[in-house]
Formats: C-alpha cells, sequence, structure tokens
C-alpha cells in the first residue's frame, strides 16, 4: 500500500501527515491528527456523522480519500469554536437540548455550520432539507432544527 | 492501491494506459462504497479534480462546456445554468445530501451507470453530448450512448469523460425533472422522469420525455414526447387525454425489476404519474420563462 | 407544553439547565468508544457466515494467521461451550458460532493485526467449509408443520416442552368469557396484521477497546447500555470469574434497547489474551444491520366486540413474533398488555417464534408497538363504525387506578385519562383537519421497570458535590441526576458534577432500560443525599454547639434557632475538623416503577397516485410522572416518536432467500431525515408515580408505541384503505389503494 | 391466605384454577407451599415468573412479606428497550 505525505490546513493550523492511499480522510482526521470530533456512523456518505469542511464546502469526509486533502483548508467540529467562545450554533445546541446521545452533533453543527455561512436566514424548509444528510436517531430534529433557528437569529444579530 | 492527481488530460490519459484496470474518479462517491462493499480495489487511482479543463463551466458561443469533474453544487448553484435548463438543474441537486453534491459529477453519475442516475435522463432530454478522452485525441457522444446496462458502459479501458457540451436551448423551451423516491432526501431513485418541450403559443411543438430507474439504462420513450407533439395547452395546463397518452406511453416504455427498492407493477405505475407531472411542469417553464 | 394538576414548587426539578456533559460533546471532545485509541492497540475484524443456515463442517485459518500484520486468530473453538441451559448460552452462540451457524451475518471467526483493512482481508482468507442446512426466514415457514429446526438447542418457555422446537415463548392472558361476549355483541371488528423487522438504527456502531494485562485482568472500554452487563456477559461467554473485567462505560452513540447485550467484547478480549495487546473492534454500518439488533417481525390477529353505545365488551388476540435465531427474547407480556380497556372479558396470547435471522433484541418498549399497531387500528375502525369520536370512544373505555391490567393486577395510579383529556383539549386536535388531510390518533403505555442501581455522593472542600452512578446516560440522565441532587441538597445544579463511573467505582448497577434510569438510579441519588443530609445536619450541630435534632435542612444550609444559617460550602470546609470526608453511597433494588401512558394524533396527506405519505402535524402527549428536565422529556418523546414514524412508512429489513440482508446501509434501510418531519410538539401530562419521591415514571420506551396505529388510522381516514402491513411504503400504499 | 392469580400457562398444574389460595409468609414461602400442593408449579414460578404485588412487579419476590389480604400476580418477565 502506497503511503503520501499530505500536508495541508486542519482547523487554522498547518499539518502534515502520512496517509495511506486508500484511507479515508476521516480516518486520518481521527488517526493521524487525534481529531475524533468527525465520527464514522456508516462510511458511505448516508449518515453525516463525519461531516467537514473542506475549503468552505461541507463534505463527508468519509469519501474523501486522504490524500485528496493536499493543500487544502479543513474545518472540524473542533475548530468552530473561538479561543473564548462557542459557536452561536454549539450555544444554541447547548440551551435548546438539541443533542440527546451526541454521536451525530459534531456532523450536524458543520452542516449547520455550512448552511448559515451561505444563507444567514433559512426558513424551516431549508434547514431540513440542508440536514437531511445528517441522520439522528435520538431527538426526531424538533430540538436540532430549532436550535439552528435561534443560532440564525444570533448571528444576525451579532452581524447588525 | 496509489493515489495519483494528474494536471493535465494527457497525464491522465498515461496513468490509465500504463496501469490497466485503474479507475478515474471525481467526488468517490459512488467508488468509495463500492471499494469497501469488497469491489476489488484499482492500481492506481486517477483524481481528476486537478486537471482544470474538468473542472470548468464555460458558457460561450450559444452552448455550454461542463468539465465533467465539477460538482454538481457548482451548477445547482450557477444562475445562469439553472435558469437555462431548471430541470437538469434540479436533477443534479437530487443527487444525495449537500455533502454529496459537493462532489458529485456529472461524469461520474455518467459514468458510474445506475439505471438510476438522476442527472441522466435530464441530461438525455437535453441532449447533452460528452466528450471522451480516447486514445490520444476525443471523441464526442450523446450521454445516450455511454451507459450500456447496470455498471456497465461503452467506455473502452483507458477512456474516460473530459466534459459535457449542451447547447442552449431554444426560445420558449423547459425541462423538468422529478423522481418518486420513499422519503424526502437521501433515497434512489424508484422511478425518474426528465421532459423537456417547446412550445409555440398554446401549442406543444417538440417533446422529449426520458425515465429513469425503470430499465436497464436510462430510457428515452418517443411514443411518450410524441404524445405531446401538437398538444393544445389550456391555462397553463396540457390536453388530458395527450397527459394520459403521455402517461400510457411511459408506463409501458418501462421494462423495470423486481428489487428492494420497488416492484415492477408500482415502477410501471408511477413512471407514468412522474412523466406527466414533470410535463406539467415544464410547460410552465417553456410558457413563462421558467 | 406540561399539564399537571397541582405542580409542586421545586427550586430545581422541572427546569431546564444545560446538560453537563453538552460542552464536551458539542466541541467534539466527548469520548465514544471507537474514540480511544492506546498504545500497540491492534484492529480486528470478523468473518461472518455468507448463508443463512449451515453446519460449519471445518475451518481452516492457517493461511489468514499467517498474513501480513497478522497476530491473533479466534474462532468458536477459542470460547467454552456453555450449557444450553444456561441462561448465556444464546449471548454466548450469538457472540461466536459454535458447529452451527444460524443466520446470515453469524460471526464465526475474527482477527486480530495491525491495521485494520490487513484484519479483513485476512479474516476474508480464512476457508470455511459448510453444510447447507435449510432456512427457515418468517412466522409462517417456521410455524408450518414439519418445519426444519431453526436451532436445534432450542427449548420452548414457559409452556410443557419435550425436546427441540421453533417456538420461543408462548404466553397466554385471559378473564371472563370471549366467545359468549363475540356471541351476543353488537358489533365485532377483526383483522390480521403484519410489521417488518426494523433496526433500532442508533449512529453509533458497536465498539469496543479491550486490553488484557500480564495479570490477565481484562480493561474494556465499550459502548452499551450498562457496563456491569457488560461485565457479566462477556466474562459468561469466556468462561472468567467477573472480577477479572474492569468495564469502562464510553459515551454512548444512541441504543434504544439494542445495546442491553453483547457482541464484541469476549471476542477483542480472547483476541487481546492471545496477541498480548490492546485489541479494538468496531462494527461496519453493514455488520451493525446485518448482525445486531432487529426488533422482531410481527404477525397478529385481533377480534374486538362493542356495543353500540360504544362500550368495549370482549378482545380476543394473537400476536406471533420471529425473535430470530435464538430464545432469549422476554418481554411478550408487555405486548398483550397494551390493550389497555376496561375489557370484561379479555383472551391474549403471544408466541415467539425462531427463524435463521439475526437475533433479536430489545428496542424501546419491546413487542408492544407491533401490538399496539394491531389493536389501535382495530379500536379504530370501531370508532369509525360507531360514528364516535375516537377520543371520546377511548374515554369512554380507558383503564384508570383500580382497574385490572391484562395480567389482572390492578393498575396503581396511572395517568391514561389525563393523557387523552389533553389531546382532546390540545390546539391540534381543536384545530379543523386541513382540507385533503386525514387525521388519526393512537394510545400506548409501557409498564416500565425498576431495578438495581447505586449512587455515591462525594462532598467537596469547595461545596460542590459529584455525583457518581453507573447508568450510562443514553439521553441526558446525567442532567436529571444533577437536577435531583440540586433539589435535595439546596445548592445550584452547577455546583453538581454527575458522572458514570466504573464497574469498580461505583456499586453493581442494572442496564439502563425500560426507562429505568431516571427512575430508580434517580432514587437512589435521592436516598443518597437524603443520608448525606443527615451526616451535614450532624456535623453543623457539632459546629453550631447544638443537637442534632435542632437542626433543619432549610435550602441548602443548616438551620438552629438563634444563629445564623450555616451553608453547606461552610461545612464542607470543615469536613475535617468534624469527621472526615463527606461522602455517601445507596443502593437499592427498585420496585414501583410507573406505567406511562401517551396518546399521539397525527394529520397526514396520502398521494393517492404514488402512495407517498406526507406527516404534515404530529402531537406526542404522554405522562412522564415528573418531568424532572423537561426539554429532555420531550426529546425523549420525539425521538420515540419518529422512530415510531419510520417503523410505520418506511424502515423493514429485505431479506433474500437465503437469508442475506439485501438493505443492510442506511441508504436503503430508511430512517426519517430532517426534511420528512414537521416539529413534534409535545404535551407532558404530570401524574405523579407515587412510588418515586419527585414523582417519576420513565420516559423513554412509550413513545414508540403509538405512532404506528396513529399514522395508519390516518391514512385509513385519508384514503378509506385501511394498511394493515408495515410498512406502509409508497409501493405498498399505491397496491393497497388499487386492491378493490 | 394470600390469593395467587396465575398466568393461563401455569394453570396447567392446577386444574385450570385461575387464583388460588396459599400460605406463607413470604412469597418464597408461597411458591414452597404451592410446590408441595401442585408438583412443578413451584419450579415453574420460581424460573419464569415476576410477581406483582400491591402494584409492583418485583423480579425477584422471594422474600417479600406477603399477608392474608395479599394478592399475588405471578406474570412472565419483563425487560425493556
Amino acid at each position: 500500500m502506497s503511503r503520501t505525505h499530505v500536508t495541508c490546513t486542519v482547523n487554522g493550523d498547518p499539518v502534515d501527515f502520512l496517509a495511506s492511499d486508500d484511507t479515508s480522510l476521516l480516518n486520518a482526521l481521527r488517526g493521524e491528527l487525534g481529531l475524533t470530533g468527525a465520527k464514522e456512523g456508516c462510511g458511505t456518505g448516508d449518515c453525516g456523522a463525519c461531516s467537514v469542511l473542506i475549503d468552505g464546502r461541507l463534505n463527508c469526509s468519509c469519501l474523501v480519500f486522504a490524500p485528496e486533502a493536499e493543500g487544502s483548508d479543513i474545518v472540524t467540529v473542533e475548530g468552530i469554536a473561538d479561543d473564548d467562545h462557542l459557536h452561536p450554533l454549539q450555544q444554541a445546541f447547548l440551551e435548546g437540548a438539541a443533542l440527546q446521545c451526541g454521536i451525530c452533533t459534531p456532523g450536524v453543527l458543520i452542516a449547520a455550520k455550512a448552511l448559515l455561512d451561505a444563507n444567514p436566514d433559512p426558513t424551516e424548509t431549508e434547514i431540513r432539507y440542508a440536514l437531511a444528510g445528517n441522520l439522528c436517531r435520538c431527538t426526531g430534529y424538533d430540538k436540532i432544527i430549532r436550535s439552528v433557528q435561534e443560532a440564525a437569529v444570533r448571528l444576525k444579530g451579532a452581524a447588525r | 492501491m496509489r493515489y495519483a492527481a494528474p494536471t493535465t488530460v494527457d497525464e491522465a490519459r498515461s496513468l490509465l494506459a500504463e496501469h490497466p484496470g485503474s479507475r478515474v474518479f471525481a467526488g468517490a462517491t459512488d467508488l468509495i462504497p463500492q471499494i469497501r462493499a469488497g469491489r476489488p480495489a484499482p492500481p492506481v487511482l486517477v483524481d481528476l479534480k486537478r486537471i482544470d479543463q474538468l473542472m470548468t463551466v464555460v458558457h460561450e458561443d450559444g452552448q455550454w462546456r461542463i468539465g465533467a469533474a465539477t460538482p454538481t453544487s457548482n451548477l445547482t448553484r450557477n444562475r445562469d445554468f439553472t435558469a437555462m435548463f431548471p430541470g437538469l438543474s434540479e436533477a443534479m441537486g437530487l443527487i444525495g445530501s449537500d455533502q454529496i453534491q459537493n462532489r458529485s459529477s456529472l461524469g461520474g453519475n455518467l459514468a458510474n451507470a445506475s439505471p438510476a442516475a438522476d442527472s441522466v435522463p435530464a441530461m438525455i432530454a437535453n441532449a447533452v453530448q460528452a466528450v471522451i478522452a480516447s486514445g490520444d485525441g476525443t471523441r464526442t457522444v450523446p450521454v445516450a450512448e455511454i451507459a450500456t446496462g447496470p455498471g456497465q458502459t461503452s467506455l473502452a479501458d483507458g477512456e474516460f469523460i473530459v466534459e459535457f457540451t449542451v447547447a442552449d436551448p431554444p426560445s420558449n423551451t423547459g425541462d423538468a425533472y422529478l423522481r418518486m423516491i420513499p422519503r424526502t432526501e437521501m433515497d434512489i431513485a424508484i422511478v425518474g422522469a426528465a421532459v423537456r418541450l417547446t412550445v409555440d403559443g398554446d401549442i406543444v411543438t417538440d417533446a422529449t420525455v426520458v425515465l429513469g430507474a425503470v430499465a436497464p439504462t436510462a430510457v428515452t420513450v418517443p411514443e411518450a414526447g410524441a404524445a405531446l407533439v401538437g398538444a393544445a395547452i389550456d391555462a397553463g395546463s396540457i390536453d388530458g387525454s395527450a397527459m394520459d397518452t403521455l402517461a400510457d406511453a411511459a408506463s409501458a416504455a418501462c421494462d423495470p425489476i423486481d428489487d428492494k427498492r420497488g416492484t415492477v407493477a408500482y415502477r410501471r405505475q408511477v413512471a407514468g404519474v412522474m412523466a406527466r407531472r414533470a410535463a406539467a411542469i415544464a410547460v410552465g417553464r417553456a410558457q413563462n420563462g421558467v | 407544553m406540561t399539564v399537571a394538576a397541582d405542580p409542586p414548587a421545586y427550586k430545581w426539578v422541572g427546569t431546564r439547565p444545560i446538560r453537563h456533559d453538552g460542552y464536551e460533546k458539542v466541541i467534539g471532545k466527548a469520548r465514544f468508544a471507537a474514540d480511544l485509541d492506546l498504545p500497540g492497540q491492534l484492529h480486528a475484524a470478523y468473518l461472518r457466515s455468507p448463508h443463512g443456515h449451515a453446519r460449519i463442517v471445518s475451518i481452516d485459518t492457517t493461511t489468514a494467521a499467517g498474513m501480513p500484520g497478522v497476530k491473533a486468530v479466534v474462532t468458536g473453538a477459542d470460547f467454552p461451550d456453555l450449557d444450553p441451559t444456561d441462561p448465556n448460552f444464546d449471548v454466548s452462540v450469538n457472540v461466536m458460532a459454535r458447529g452451527t451457524v444460524l443466520y446470515n451475518g453469524h460471526a464465526l471467526a475474527a482477527v486480530a493485526a495491525t491495521t485494520r483493512a490487513e484484519a479483513a482481508t485476512a479474516a476474508a482468507a480464512i476457508q470455511v467449509e459448510y453444510e447447507l442446512l435449510p432456512v427457515v426466514l418468517t412466522l409462517d415457514e417456521s410455524m408450518a408443520d414439519g418445519a426444519p429446526l431453526v436451532n436445534e438447542h432450542n427449548v420452548t418457555k414457559f409452556v410443557e416442552s419435550d425436546g427441540p422446537s421453533n417456538l420461543a415463548t408462548v404466553n397466554v392472558l385471559e378473564r371472563g368469557d370471549v366467545d359468549a361476549a363475540f356471541a351476543t355483541a353488537d358489533l365485532v371488528v377483526e383483522r390480521e396484521f403484519d410489521t417488518a423487522h426494523v433496526h433500532q438504527g442508533y449512529i453509533e456502531p458497536h465498539a469496543c477497546v479491550v486490553d488484557v494485562g500480564p495479570n490477565g485482568k481484562a480493561d474494556v472500554w465499550a459502548s452499551s447500555q450498562g457496563h456491569f452487563m457488560v461485565r457479566s456477559l462477556t466474562a459468561a461467554t469466556l468462561g472468567w470469574e467477573p472480577s477479572r473485567i474492569k468495564v469502562t462505560p464510553a459515551e454512548i452513540g444512541g441504543g434504544f434497547g439494542g445495546k442491553t447485550t453483547i457482541y464484541l467484547e469476549p471476542v477483542a478480549a480472547r483476541l487481546s489474551e492471545m496477541s498480548g495487546r490492546p485489541v479494538k473492534l468496531v462494527m461496519t454500518r453493514e455488520e451493525v444491520l446485518r448482525a445486531t439488533g432487529p426488533a422482531p417481525a410481527s404477525k397478529s390477529r385481533v377480534k374486538i366486540a362493542a356495543s353500540d353505545d360504544g362500550d368495549l365488551t370482549a378482545i380476543e388476540c394473537w400476536f406471533g413474533y420471529s425473535v430470530g435465531c435464538t430464545n432469549d427474547f422476554a418481554g411478550l407480556v408487555g405486548a398483550m398488555s397494551v390493550a389497555s380497556y376496561k375489557f370484561p372479558n379479555l383472551k391474549l396470547e403471544a408466541v415467539g417464534v425462531l427463524t435463521n435471522t439475526p437475533k433479536t433484541a430489545a428496542y424501546r418498549a419491546p413487542s408492544a408497538p407491533q401490538a399496539a399497531f394491531a389493536i389501535e387500528s382495530v379500536i379504530d375502525e370501531l370508532a369509525q363504525a360507531l360514528d364516535m369520536d375516537p377520543i371520546g370512544l377511548r374515554l369512554r373505555n380507558a383503564v384508570a387506578e383500580g382497574d385490572p391490567t391484562a395480567m389482572g393486577m390492578p393498575h396503581p395510579r396511572i395517568g391514561f385519562i389525563e393523557c387523552l383529556e389533553a389531546l382532546r383539549d390540545s390546539d391540534h386536535y381543536r384545530s379543523p383537519v386541513p382540507d385533503g388531510a386525514a387525521r388519526g390518533v393512537g394510545t400506548g403505555f409501557w409498564f416500565n421497570i425498576g431495578e438495581q442501581s447505586s449512587a455515591t455522593v462525594n462532598l467537596n472542600e469547595d461545596g460542590t458535590a459529584t455525583v457518581i452512578t453507573g447508568s450510562p446516560d443514553i439521553g441526558g440522565s446525567r442532567a436529571s441526576m444533577a437536577l435531583m441532587a440540586a433539589e435535595e441538597l439546596g445548592i445550584d445544579v452547577y455546583r453538581i458534577t454527575p458522572m458514570v463511573a466504573d464497574t469498580e467505582s461505583v456499586g453493581f448497577t442494572d442496564v439502563t432500560e425500560g426507562s429505568r434510569a431516571t427512575f430508580s438510579t434517580g432514587m437512589a441519588v435521592v436516598n443518597a443525599c437524603r443520608d448525606l443530609i443527615e451526616e451535614l445536619r450532624a456535623r453543623a450541630a457539632t459546629i453550631l454547639g447544638v443537637e442534632q435534632d435542632a437542626v433543619t435542612w432549610v435550602d441548602g444550609a443548616a438551620v438552629a434557632d438563634g444563629q445564623d444559617p450555616l451553608p453547606l460550602s461552610a461545612i464542607a470546609a470543615r469536613a475535617k475538623s468534624t469527621g472526615g470526608p463527606l461522602t455517601v453511597t445507596a443502593s437499592l433494588n427498585a420496585a414501583g416503577a410507573g406505567p406511562s401512558f401517551a396518546v399521539h394524533c397525527c394529520d397526514l396527506t396520502v398521494d393517492e397516485e404514488t402512495g407517498q405519505v406526507a406527516i404534515l402535524r404530529y402531537t406526542a402527549v404522554q405522562d412522564a410522572g415528573t418531568a424532572i428536565h423537561p426539554s429532555y422529556v420531550e426529546g425523549q418523546l420525539q425521538g420515540g416518536t419518529v422512530q415510531g414514524i419510520g417503523w410505520a412508512l418506511n424502515e423493514e429489513y429485505v431479506f433474500d432467500d437465503d437469508g442475506s440482508l439485501e438493505n443492510a446501509s442506511f441508504l436503503d434501510y430508511r430512517i426519517p431525515v430532517a426534511s420528512d418531519l414537521p416539529m413534534i410538539d409535545t404535551i407532558i401530562v404530570e401524574v405523579p408515580n407515587p412510588a418515586h419521591p419527585y414523582g417519576v415514571r420513565g420516559v423513554g420506551e412509550t413513545g414508540i408505541v403509538p405512532p404506528l396505529a396513529t399514522i395508519a388510522n390516518a391514512v385509513a381516514r385519508a384514503t378509506s384503505t385501511r394498511m394493515t402491513s408495515l410498512p406502509m411504503s409508497p409501493p405498498k400504499i399505491l397496491a393497497a389503494l388499487d386492491t378493490p | 391466605m394470600p390469593r395467587v392469580h396465575l398466568m393461563s400457562d401455569h394453570r396447567r398444574f392446577t386444574d385450570g384454577e385461575a387464583v388460588v389460595e396459599s400460605e406463607g409468609a413470604t412469597v418464597g414461602a408461597v411458591i414452597a407451599d404451592l410446590e408441595q400442593r401442585y408438583p412443578g408449579l413451584g419450579e415453574a414460578l420460581t424460573h419464569g415468573a415476576s410477581a406483582g404485588v400491591n402494584g409492583e412487579i418485583h423480579a425477584e419476590p422471594q422474600y417479600l412479606e406477603v399477608d392474608a389480604d395479599t394478592d399475588i400476580y405471578f406474570v412472565a418477565p419483563l425487560t425493556g428497550g
């Protein structure tokens, strides 16, 4: 098995690692970089628990070969809070009880961030479709959707 | 297995020539699940996304050129493209989640040769052409001639799709794509139907109907298109008997299978429903310019 | 929204603080089992049966053992053979096949290697010779005369039995004379129903890391609903004393009953013992669907009699469940008991039947949803036939305190009528049904259970308290423990740290199941806090120079006449000088679990050209007893409801003729996605359980019971076609609509 | 005397009687008494039944105290999810 030396940026930090050519970016993040926030729920792109942003775009990191990450800018759930404050989505999820077991939460937060970055004022339907690739089995999605709505309101308030 | 990311078409050609059995990929959204499910890994994985031509969308001289590896979300977010091909755009917007659409490509969706690929009926309805790197040059063929059966294509070893070309639609033309899935997202189509039609006032003058997921490949249904040509449009609605003929023709054209996703009877019945509903949307777009 | 007759004035109970474990979970730092890596760790992979039923003629592991990176290989021969009468026999055989594979996906060997890919490659290289045996996949095939045996070791439970059989269990409940009642009834409705196998669908695949040290002791990190259960079942499967094993509970990524048993840990332990290295074993999604869970498929016949004025006079039911390839599925009585109306005449029979399909597991109120689907569908049809309001018919016949359960025992204080009234009076039910839509109502309940729990409360020198329990937190129970402790001790909930400790750091605690964590473990926490307060009063008496009897505990402080209140923190700071550390432990075997009733209502449309159902509005009403943390009570109701919606509409196992699961992925095993659903409105009814200090009933189970019939009843009213087969997938609805 | 309510499955030991009276100050003593009078019943109740007493279900009830007015309902074991 060939291994490739990959240099990229993860959560703002320049990193490099050696990855088997057939391994996923998810495995590299978890195994090589110790960033276990992104989870493997299916390995086939159907559950979204491994969601990360690559160059600002939402991806399932289980569907990306690790060497593809060369030169890219990756954001995982570990990187969305700043030094002093949780991201408004994280805060809204805590206050809104939008997580139960928490296994889907990292992926949902990333997908919701991708949505709000592109569309600061989504409708409920837009939120539901934007999160359709993120399965949650605990919550029935209700409190997740409400918390994304709440975070959107707070982000707009902060931007004003 | 080795990963390679060529930056030119010629470099990719060489890699494939040197390593028989290797695979090109763009989004890998089908490839990775297939490898996980036990499909033998190719000797070299050739990533096409570092080749500029395959990632570029150009609109000039009444024609679009779409890099075969371009993420479908680049196209669904492209307002000019979506205004011209709303049906093709909505078909691409149905390929999996947002996560998937940031990776999936028209080239991959076509070359994977799933009978249920959402973009393919819509590409065929719009007479999209595939430009294929072949030997030292290229050849151009209609999209309909690529897939030959489930997982099977007419692409020879070493060939790969470079880009797609499609002419701007004539005026007063609209397209639409609808599919039936059990959920609202994240499913493979049980039935897909693409319709493109052109109107002259209150008369349909041209129509193409293409079905997906009801046969080993996407199927164009000439009888269904013919049923619409000459049909009258009254207050935005196509004549009911023409629509009934369209639906019957669509159902009759199905050659489906029973599988975990749907039955033969269901696919046949719903193919007519989807075709009729897609035609109803398409006619509105043709008359109203979207 | 909460409905309570006379809510007590609590300071903390009933509030909605941010959960204590939430921060780690939103920043990606929470440790689930697959997140742990140990130095030198190996990765393991299984070989699973490609056949639905076969004798293992031979297994040759020599090639695999010599492959790159391989450090250890195990087969059934590496585990002791338990006696078939041993209560852990079925678990042991399911963990690793001995002699016979009982279903497609049954584990029969595993490999540990330096990488997961090497382990998988080597596992695939193990040579197995099979002698194929007949495969029995359905309840009807299994019960047919002369049916091949599914499992030669099965003996029927609860009835006289002579020799192996495909019957797993037979339970019968009866009272009165149903035949006479049916003979004289004004109206009788009888229907047959069936439901498919469904999976719990937790997003976290089963995972563990096991490190067996040179002293023979095993450290296990595992995702489960009960780490003491993991310890005892792992020990039994290995033939070890439980004390050789320490299990540390990882965060659990969903369970819903599916993680009340083990699959991985003995295999990883044996591989670790053989290799001398830590071993990580994580299932793929395909393995989760092929070889864990699911809930049983079912068939049923339900016949109910009513008088013209709406009195339900008799019920006769037969429920059959395909419990899978082994016979350790309990709880069928729960199924029968969902007939929660005052039937003077009743005859209920539930039968468990073996099939060559995965061993089934509990799934929220095990066996009740299938039965409630059937019973509540017939009740709805009676309401239609009698032209009665579906809530009105149910209110007229609903059981209340003192009415007999199906088992005969009188119901304790329950809130069924209160739930029915809450829905009847809700905005949803009082609103007109939207144009083109239809409305359905359904009900359900679950007994809930008590069992054993332990809790330790350590008061820290800064006046904070650490509350330690043995109940894995699968949906917010740590927050509940902290709230009850805050209420008892009178300190801020954020000055309490609730945690779940390993098997060597807290007293024995049964599995988190049956809605028991907040009830039983919560009661242990309350008892520990009350003992701690006794001790605090004694210490305060020493400090204040008064008798203990003169000290009362008010709002987190010791109060004695004529003196300033002495706050908890001041006593904690003087622990050393007043007798040493302040720490107490309480444990109990709880009885008195309170049944939780639920009533659901759904508005939906059916596309009659495609058979597709769209849910427009949904309200779940449930009696929580007392909602300790209402947000997480709502979450349990919403989560259970949506699982029930999935069960009703699209979830099903699709087997081929050899028992191979054709849809072993989240692509084709279709759990609901966000865009399928509306908001799930909740109404929490609070009829306190008198057996719990705060009135808790437990809420996790019941929410999944009503949705199946609720949706079927709405579909019946939308289409004038009664769907009796789940899932009501678009092809099935369309086929039913086309059947005259 | 405590009254014992039997599941249908256990009535084969009692000639179909659904409710029998029994002696004993604990559920265990009651079961022992029943075994004397209905051979096999005690064994069946010990290994395959929980007992409902005073509205509460007990999985291991043998030392539970009962008195002359107690109704004991033997039911199949319950689990949860």
